[in-house]
């Protein structure tokens, strides 16, 4: 065989790729050799932040990720837990940030694809989705911008592949203005025994790229190594927006279920980001193996491009799977089948090498752990910042009249109901959603047999800023109360932890104490870890943004019948207040109207531990059916919780608190916030037989066509079609 | 009755729709590449972005060989319902006067809206009661009914016109609210909002059950008919 | 041989598109633009143009809603970069 | 005065609809077709033609994957029926 190209890169290269020139010694080292252009390219991929973790690995290992339902921890295209009937239930949540700050609409639908095809990579049928956004205020036109285009983009993917949007959550802060943040979560089911990892086996074995074209999209970073005669070429040939195609993917989808289900592959996986140079490099070292890959036999898009491009090409909408020599003609008749391209483009080997070949040209060589282990991992220099970083958010409320502010909290952009958004995703399809955006906290599907899963996301990053231990922590329990206002018990967590540049000490810090604080609050809540993403870098001209570690819990309920809702059922109804509510204004929605300066540090009340058994106890209550509401308390404390619940089935409420509480602070207790937190509404003896962990306050009673509030001092007297005509058009006019 | 539910790359909701036609009677999925209708007493066209909606809805899905058994089906008088993606197809194939536009607002909605049945003597819509209003999810970017105003003339004065948007509830500027149509024949029906997803209260509502039941009541009288 | 075939929305019916991007460019402050409208535009190479016509009638475009045109020879268009 | 803007996907784009296009037509038997793009047509009336490329470059089209192409005087086309 040839000997192995020469062709250099030039001697700058690799910082132009994103490495250090000690990373580059390192690779000489391992490689015992320079690396040619291939090989070069494919360090710069598989060593980068985005692949290597190498600045989040370390502490990553504090999550706590074993529980007795966890079918697949981190580590797999998505992580997988137990939800009975020999059924697992998969899911991940990914981010699509910088990708979609450049193009928000094909940035988010690509985002979209991606975490589809971590779902079914493990051979999981994809059956939900949700997404999790954070922009600049939308008095900012960039941001309405980026906002209209990134739902329409997740819209696109969502609908057209039909997997149901159920939920989301989305904030609107300064700090994003630069750098919005788009994860999306999937969720997908699959036969308990059926779930397929990724590890390449089987020496010998037939490598197939099957999907879209590769074509040059995504190779932006890396088209300085194009050869100067390609380079002086056309600019445009160098695109690196990616595009989506939901169609391709949908016949992806079902392609690779089919041969999933007729048991023709060895191992799946995805092509994410870094295409096939991770995917194929990922399947070796999993399977301790090695891979020879033709790049002459992958299918271009576009017929002049260099083996480089080939490897690192981004290209959306394809996989990469190992068959057995003999079950290739099948492979390949079930790809036509559903007309997707399939190409056996290499072969396992034993030699533990990626082996890259135009022909029988060799034109990279590399060892598979150098590639994929071998990448440094650095420790932190965290640091807690002495003064505030982040500037006190404008100013856009004066009143201290109660219920002028809570008209204008119900309308501002964190709290205004989220329906322009959600209505353009499909929620419905695959018929199992019995809870859907805004029936209740969580989103409720149902399972063969009747149980059910719910499943919420959220981070408040503001509040993650002011505290990120406690922020972390709050998030966490913010996803787990929404879980118990349906009845759910988590099963497990996936994460996005979005953060500006880990170098900088005090984004260390911010990253290190979130990630302390969501492995404290996951073992209070009983939510092991299974997988999630990091996010890195995320600084504009004016600085980080918030620090963002976006929770996913997913959990189960025994009767999707029972399924909690937030809305206010029937007149008569009375209405407590429990859990272990302990609000207080900074940091609060109110604060930011008022233009606070972010708190340094927040109340660490109600402890964790109380506010997990609080958690617990109302999940338990909703579970023994008797409630006809329940909701947890977030952004705009009591005051806008008790709105939400009437807006929810446009029925009114009249509250009254009786004397001053506490301190005698009325808008503290009307509008400040905490963890574990909750109102629910129904007949006396159910609100009676709650028990005494919850601490039930009677406060109030279901009917009418007002919300009349009494807490100590402060009255608020107010038609619900003024509440609604506040909460509905707060983002629609942002989004129209 | 056996309802076959077409397929075609980019369809979504044929595991809906075969759900929906599994609680009054059989299923089977009709594959856009074959020809056999193996047996089936009624057809349904489902939802979905068949083709990835590409060039125009519905458009190319029209030309798959399946469609030409549908279409000679339908002329046979077996009752074919399309819905959404459905409905444009049997549109773009003729079987339906008129077609859809993309809605006013130009955005993908997802919504229950509320519908008045507007004839309850039809092959489709006999089990409901006259006067009946069904809530029923819609979920399109393109389902805006038009149809030159002859021809909307001519179909409300021939009771063609079956479903209505109830006031206030038209999500995309459909031409006289119109949200579901039967060819002059009553056998083919084409329309936008979802029945497949309405017909569990558990996830939302049971109303759009009557259109199944409608439909396996029509099968039945035609049997004992012939 | 490079064909073009411009297809555009029945000028009778409503086109919310191109009055949005109507509004849109007079929000930008963009004046004196009227009667915007907007369709779609299929390139293609095509050995045989005769079977352009017969094309656009069966598939690329829908003659209810929309009215076609071919332009078989697009590189005689007086354009400006 | 009229205008017309072609609107196409950049060439190494992926275009799906294109693809999608170009397939349907070799399967209704039409030979010969190559390279099949998808792309809009916007047509409208402006009092100032030089702010065209202004209205391309800030709305119409999206340059990171489109460009576009202003035909000032459509009537000068070459057409065909
Ligand atoms: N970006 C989004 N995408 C889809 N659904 C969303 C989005 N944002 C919010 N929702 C839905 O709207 C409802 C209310 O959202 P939110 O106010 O964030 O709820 P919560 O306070 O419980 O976190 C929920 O059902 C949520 O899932
Ligand atoms: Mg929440």
């Amino acid at each position: 065989m040839p000997a192995l190209s020469p062709e250099q890169s030039s001697p700058s290269a690799h910082r132009a790729l994103g490495l250090t020139d000690a990373e580059f010694a390192l690779i000489i080292e391992k490689m015992g050799r320079e690396p040619n252009v291939v090989e070069l390219a494919m360090f710069s991929l598989l060593w980068s932040e985005h692949c290597a973790y190498k600045h989040s690995k370390k502490l990553l290992g504090l999550l706590p990720t074993e529980g007795p339902k966890v079918l697949m921890g981190p580590g797999e295209n998505a992580g997988a837990v137990d939800i009975g009937g020999g059924l697992a239930l998969a899911f991940k949540v990914e981010s699509h940030n910088h990708p979609s700050a450049v193009e928000p609409f094909q940035g988010a639908a690509t985002g979209v694809g991606g975490i589809l095809r971590d779902i079914f990579a493990v051979g999981a049928r994809p059956i939900a989705i949700l997404d999790s956004l954070r922009f600049g205020e939308p008095t900012s036109p960039r941001s309405r911008y980026l906002l209209e285009r990134a739902v329409a983009g997740i819209g696109h993917y969502g609908n057209s592949i039909g997997v149901a949007t159920i939920g989301g959550e989305v904030y609107f802060e300064g700090p994003y203005e630069q750098n919005c943040l788009i994860n999306a979560m999937a969720l997908g089911i699959a036969d308990r025994d059926k779930l397929i990892r990724s590890a390449a086996a089987g020496v010998g074995n037939i490598v197939i790229l099957f999907g879209a074209l590769t074509g040059r999209d995504g190779i932006g970073g890396a088209s300085v190594l194009a050869s100067a005669e390609l380079d002086e070429a056309d600019q445009s040939k160098r695109p690196s927006v990616q595009i989506g195609d939901p169609f391709e993917e949908k016949k992806l989808l079902e392609c690779s279920l089919d041969l999933l289900d007729r048991e023709l592959l060895v191992a799946l996986q995805d092509l994410g980001a870094a295409g096939l140079t991770s995917s194929a490099s990922e399947m070796a070292s999993k399977g301790e193996v090695g891979i020879d890959i033709d790049v002459a036999r992958v299918p271009l898009r576009e017929a002049d491009m260099e083996p480089f491009e080939i490897m690192v090409s981004e290209s959306q909408e394809r996989m990469l799977c190992v068959v057995e020599p003999a079950r290739v003609d099948e492979v390949l008749a079930v790809c036509a089948h559903w007309e997707v391209n399939a190409t056996a483009i290499g072969e396992v080997t034993e030699r533990r090498f990626m082996r890259i070949l135009v022909g029988d040209v060799v034109v990279g060589d590399v060892a598979v752990e150098a590639l994929v282990d071998d990448c440094p991992l650095y420790d932190l220099s965290p640091q807690e910042p002495s003064h505030p970083i982040y500037p006190a958010p404008p100013r856009t409320l004066d009143s201290q009249d109660p219920q002028e502010i809570l008209v204008a909290l119900l309308a501002c952009a964190n709290i205004a109901s989220r329906r322009a958004i959600f209505e353009q995703y499909d929620c419905l399809v695959q018929s199992r959603t019995v809870r859907r955006p805004e029936q209740a906290d969580a989103a409720v599907l149902v399972l063969p047999g009747g149980s059910a899963i719910a499943v919420s996301i959220d981070c408040n990053g503001r509040r993650v800023a002011c505290d990120p231990y406690r922020g972390a922590i709050e998030a966490v329990l913010e996803c787990a109360a929404n879980l118990a206002c349906v009845g759910a018990q988590p099963l497990g967590l996936t994460n996005c932890l979005n953060f500006g540049n880990p170098e900088k000490p005090h984004i260390a810090w911010q990253l290190t104490r979130s990630i302390e604080g969501l492995a404290a609050a996951c073992a209070a809540v009983g939510a092991p870890v299974v997988g999630g993403n990091v996010s890195l870098y995320n600084e504009g001209n004016e600085g980080p943004i918030y620090p963002t570690p976006v929770v996913g819990i997913v959990g189960e309920l025994p009767s999707a019948g029972g399924a909690g809702r937030l809305g206010f059922a029937r007149e008569g109804d009375v209405i407590a207040l429990v859990g272990a509510f302990d609000p207080t204004l900074p940091g609060s929605e109110l604060a930011k109207l008022y233009g606070q300066e972010l708190p340094q540090g927040l109340p660490n009340s109600p402890t964790l531990e109380v506010a997990a058994a609080a958690i617990e106890a109302l999940r338990e209550a909703v579970r023994a059916g008797g409630l006809a509401s329940a909701h947890d308390i977030a952004e705009g404390g009591f005051g806008v919780a008790l709105a939400e619940c009437c807006l929810a089935s446009a029925i009114g409420a009249r509250i009254d608190c009786g004397p001053a509480v506490g301190d005698g602070d009325d808008l503290r207790a009307l509008f400040g916030e905490s963890a574990a937190g909750f109102i629910v509404s129904g007949p006396i003896a159910a609100i009676e037989a709650l028990p005494e962990v919850l601490a039930a306050r009677l406060c109030g009673e279901v009917g009418g066509d007002r919300l009349t509030i009494t807490v100590g001092a402060a009255q608020i007297d107010v038609a619900l079609g003024d509440l609604h005509a506040a909460w509905s058009q707060g983002l629609a006019s942002a989004t129209a | 009755m056996k309802t076959g539910v077409v397929r075609f790359p980019g369809t979504c909701d044929e595991v809906d729709a075969q759900l929906a036609a599994a609680m009054v009677g059989d299923t089977v999925i009709l594959w856009h590449g074959d020809r056999d209708l193996q047996g089936v007493d009624a057809i349904i066209v489902p939802g979905g972005f068949s083709y990835g909606d590409h060039l125009r809805v519905g458009a190319i899905a029209r030309f798959a060989p399946m469609m030409e058994s549908v279409a000679a089906f339908a002329r046979d008088g077996g009752p074919v319902l399309g819905i959404c993606n459905g409905f444009q197809i049997l549109c773009e194939a003729g079987l339906l006067p008129g077609a859809l536009l993309p809605n006013v607002s130009l955005r993908f909605i997802c919504r229950q809206v509320d519908l008045d049945v507007a004839n309850t003597a039809t092959a489709f819509t006999r089990a409901c009661v006259p006067g009946a209003k069904l809530s029923i999810p819609i979920k399109h970017t393109t389902g805006r009914y038009y149809a030159p105003e002859a021809t909307l003339d001519a179909l409300e004065a021939d009771g063609q016109v079956i479903l209505r948007y109830a006031p206030g509830h038209n999500p995309n500027g459909s031409q006289r609210d119109i949200a579901g149509v039967i060819n002059d024949r009553g056998n083919v029906c084409g329309l936008m909002p979802h029945p497949e997803h309405a017909v569990d209260d558990l996830t939302g509502s049971s109303d759009g059950l009557r259109l199944f039941e409608s439909m396996r009541d029509h099968v039945a009288d035609a049997s004992v008919v012939a | 041989m490079r064909a073009r075939i411009l297809i555009r929305p029945k000028a009778a019916i409503l086109d919310p598109q191109g009055q949005t991007v109507q509004r849109a460019l007079a929000a930008l402050g963009f004046d004196g633009v009227a009667n915007v409208h907007v369709g779609r535009l299929i390139e293609l190479d095509v050995d045989d143009p005769a079977q352009l016509e017969a094309m656009c009638e069966t598939l690329l475009a829908n003659p209810l809603i929309e009215e076609y045109e071919i332009v078989s020879d697009p590189s005689g268009d007086p354009t400006t970069p």
